[in-house]
């Protein structure tokens, strides 16, 4: 097992990953901005290092500077968490090259996932099943026009390099299918500085449900089960849970099953989401994630794994402790990611937390980096916390969840929390009956509420 | 003030802080024949979990009590001829190994003359003087890890 | 101020402190013949987690409003007439439904003539004037639940 | 299921009790002494009534009161949590002339167990193993000799209504025992006012192993594993755990079966703990206590049940919702309970809360009513919180206890937190190697560390 692991992240997640390797006895190196010298996970490392200024790309995202921590801390690996450079194929191969283990597949699969055209092909070859588009990139309107009528309209155009919902266009009928290629291909120019775009079907009303796999690089691989995230505002997950109301035990097994056997072949290594929109019974895979996600926790909740402490071991080499006859599922959790801003305008609300109280006791975890006193600095995202609860089923989970929120305060600044109370009023909700627009149409019926 | 202001009673100050730390209190203030005291502090930063049960490691990289540096070296890294380090790395005073250092305590330097090397990813970065001026205090030892921001030293 | 420590006042500011603390107060400042002191200390009381997001029953027996009754009243609480509800139980007003009230506002009332009837465990409990005086104010309603301490009346 | 419960206690318990009424949407009544007017249970609960100054006899063991509080607010139930009425069949008996339900089992069980000598013999007669000793009482020297040498030396002479160590003598020898008769009644009458004692063999290095026992009166009940409570001071549990590390299988089957089958019998109803000692092998029955006990969230860890859930279920009249098949042990969980104690002399701290953050994260349960500006009391115990820790096996939960008391901070008061981070280096504590006298004798060797 690795001596010292160095935390190349930030905020809840570097704290999680601080707790994983305390937990085996792992030294831990936190690297920060100056931004970030208060934060909790600096507090509690054993070692820190301070790697730039406040913009992630001179500190974070600061590939030197976080390998020459590494030198002068004598970390033996990295654990990127999430974001930054967890999805970076040229982190990984230079730290390779620097004989310095990262916590994380092979620098290959991560590049070629991180390819969305390149991913789907994959995918494709490994039997997992794809929403009907082009094959590869679109470039001309008649070549567009053609692609579109085989695949079936409505159709989506997607920037190749993109992320976040920049970039995608949807053309309901063929009328629409120029301007729309044309917007798409400007936008994605303009956001990723490259105009390369696909097609294909849109669906109206899917939900996002995400297949966890795990594999040890050495041909074994299993499925945790799926995570439902249907519920999201501008492509954001906002809560999630496991399993999904919307599948059955016969649907789960099958594309687990070959979301394990795909990585089984691939030989890949650590923790990967493999995400799919989900209509009528059927699976199309959007993308996979070669790294841990922020809701890994909802998992980790019905199948008793700790999934950040599996990374490691796998990392340092060793064969998966576990077969797939191993894994039960059991109850149900969800996660609501608390963020640092307004709950109607979701503006973000930076600042000092004068007054912080978590909820405890049965059935509730908490994840999060602030404390009384913190100020939650300008610079990042709004995630300030993870709110998880587990019960036997998934009624005893909402009414534990509700009564959990009703004990959190988080006083100085605003958080989404008053968002999941109201969420948890409506029946659909309550009734497991959502899907990806299911939110965005809430917000927008409810927002002079 | 009137009073000479080498009366200011130090000792008075410091029995204030005492029972500010005592009481719990966040402020006093006294104010008698023309002379005022206030002292306060900020308690929410007391909040912070400090890790107080966590033993931290014997620091073999010397990194470990780098959090603390920043505070404890706080004059020096606000005054106004401090050089701080743009980079992590290891810091050498010398080009190699047994040859002479760039500079020493007292020497002259000029704007942009190399005055130390930090080493990151086996490259050597050579450290200019920002400014002209003396070398009054050199905040690093030879071969030490240092961090982003980190003062080096303070050429006045 | 001169030196003389012992013009400084320490005892009367770990005093203040203590009044601080019991009170829950979050400021005092005393001026006195040229001497002026002040502590303060940050309200860690407001951390306190409100019940915000739980929605308070509707009080069916309107024992749920109870718990900021002793806040609201506390001027009545606090004068020197007050009689405040020994037990749990019912409040009335008079022996049985129709008959006339024990007292009235207004009423004299000599020390240990019962003013009140605390229903409790379908026990009817006599409330006795614990002094002399008149009936200044009646601060519950005939047929309301009262807890411990809760004040009763004013008699003055 | 009852419409408004009345929660007859404070502190953890009270809040214990609140959230899992709150998790099956039954309406909250908290009772107070003028001492607990800003607690955490009373903010939280959706009424709350002031019963009593804050001596616990003139408010918390106050029924009539109590009583009363269930009029005012018309209560339909009280639950009453561990201590106080919990096991005062009185109290039992007058809510049940009331029409209140009592979430408990039945008065006359309350009784039976309540008394010393009465629930050993009940329990001999159930096929529960008891220690060699005498049948009832004994007065005369005679008599206590002639006893002593049938269950042989060294033997323990017992208050027959005593708890808690007092009234409690042993006699290593025939000539011993007058003097240790004579001192054990002194000592009772003084503590009990009732000098009735009784004789038992005294074992010389137990360990303290309990059952957690579950019936719903209506002639089904099931076991939940064991906790082993070994590790106390001054006959007060610190630390406990589930499993027991000096328990097998067949044992822990033998001896589950044995309670459950005799609760059965019994038509016991709701949460019950059959206290023993063990050694070499074999269980000798101490007591029963009849509600819930402080240490129930390691029988909630490991078996994925809400004990106090079951209790109101029970208790509304339901039966038992599963049967000792449906239940398993899942890894392995220890609760340290946090006390306003210096950690050295164990002197009570009581005083405000000037800073908190408890810990977070996977596997780690905090039950706790304190909050940052709270005032602890001086009136009753000091326990202020629970650190439930769960893990896959006992390494894991040692670690990852080590992790989350790291991380516990409480400032203003002192905790018996350095003591647990001390006792997690104990090599006797990691190996899971200790007796019931094993904390006393740690804490007199190491008193002037």
């Amino acid at each position: 097992m690795f001596e010292k692991v160095l935390i190349a992240n930030r905020g809840e997640i570097a704290l999680r990953v601080l707790r994983a390797c305390r937990e085996l006895g792992i030294q831990t190196v936190a690297v920060h901005s100056t931004a970030d010298a208060t934060a909790m996970h600096v507090r509690l490392a054993d070692e820190s290092v301070c790697i730039g200024p406040p913009p992630a790309s001179e500190s974070y995202l600061n590939i030197p500077a976080i390998v020459a921590a590494c030198e002068i801390t004598g970390a033996d690996a990295v654990h990127p968490g999430y974001g930054f450079l967890s999805e970076n194929a040229r982190f990984a191969q230079i730290l390779e090259e620097h004989e310095i283990a990262f916590v994380g597949p092979s620098a290959e699969h991560i590049r070629i996932m991180g390819d969305k055209i390149e991913a789907k092909q994959t995918a494709r070859k490994l039997g997992i099943p794809v929403v009907p588009g082009s094959d590869g990139g679109v470039s001309g309107h008649a070549e567009a026009r053609k692609v579109a009528r085989e695949v079936g309209y409505p159709v989506l155009i997607k920037a190749a390099a993109g992320g976040g919902g920049r970039g995608m266009k949807v053309a309901l009928n063929e009328d629409e299918i120029d301007t729309a290629l044309s917007t798409a291909q400007t936008e994605a120019k303009a956001a990723f500085g490259d105009d390369a775009v696909y097609i294909e079907r849109y669906l109206a009303k899917p939900r996002h449900i995400e297949i966890q796999v795990f594999g040890d690089g050495q041909g074994n691989a299993v499925y945790l089960g799926e995570r439902d995230c249907s519920l999201q505002r501008r492509h954001q997950k906002v809560w999630e849970e496991a399993l999904s109301p919307a599948l059955n035990a016969a649907q789960r097994k099958q594309i687990g099953e070959t979301c394990a056997q795909a990585m089984a072949e691939l030989k890949y290594s650590g923790a990967g989401t493999i995400e799919f929109l989900y209509e009528d019974g059927e699976f199309f895979f959007i993308e996979m994630n070669t790294r841990l996600q922020v809701e890994h926790p909802v998992t980790e909740a019905i199948t008793g794994l700790d999934l950040v402490q599996e990374q490691l071991r796998v990392a340092a080499g060793a064969k998966l402790g576990f077969t797939q006859d191993d894994i039960t599922f059991h109850g149900h959790a969800i996660e609501c990611r608390i963020n640092a801003e307004n709950p109607q305008t979701f503006v973000p609300s930076p600042g000092r937390v004068v007054g912080l109280h978590q909820p405890g006791g049965l059935g509730v975890r908490v994840d999060s980096g602030i404390y009384t006193g913190y100020s939650i600095p300008p610079y990042y995202d709004s995630l300030i916390g993870k709110l998880i609860v587990h019960g036997r089923d998934r009624n005893e989970c909402l009414m534990r969840l509700r009564r959990a929120l009703g004990e959190y305060v988080i006083e100085g600044i605003d958080t989404t929390i008053p968002l999941f109370l109201r969420l948890l009023e409506q029946p659909d909700i309550i009734d497991g009956e959502y899907d990806i627009h299911w939110l965005e149409k809430f917000l927008k019926n409810n927002a002079a509420a | 003030m009137g009073k000479d202001s080498k009366t200011f009673d130090h000792e008075q100050i410091r029995i204030l802080a005492e029972i500010l730390a005592d009481t719990g209190l966040t402020e006093i203030e006294v104010e008698q024949d023309g002379l005022k005291i206030r002292v306060a502090r900020e308690v929410t930063v007391s909040y912070a979990p400090a890790p107080q049960h966590i033993v931290a490691s014997p620091a073999p990289a010397a990194a470990a009590p780098a959090p603390e540096a920043p505070a404890a070296a706080a004059p020096a890294g606000n005054a106004a001829g401090t050089v701080k380090s743009p980079m992590v790395g290891t810091a050498y005073f010398s080009p190699s190994p047994g040859s002479a250092p760039f500079v020493q305590l007292g020497s002259q330097v000029k704007a942009g003359q190399t005055i130390m090397i930090i080493e990151a990813m086996k490259t050597m970065n050579q450290i200019p003087a920002p400014h002209a001026g003396t070398v009054k205090q050199i905040l690093v030892s030879n071969g030490e890890p240092v961090e982003f921001d980190q003062p080096l030293m303070i050429i006045e």
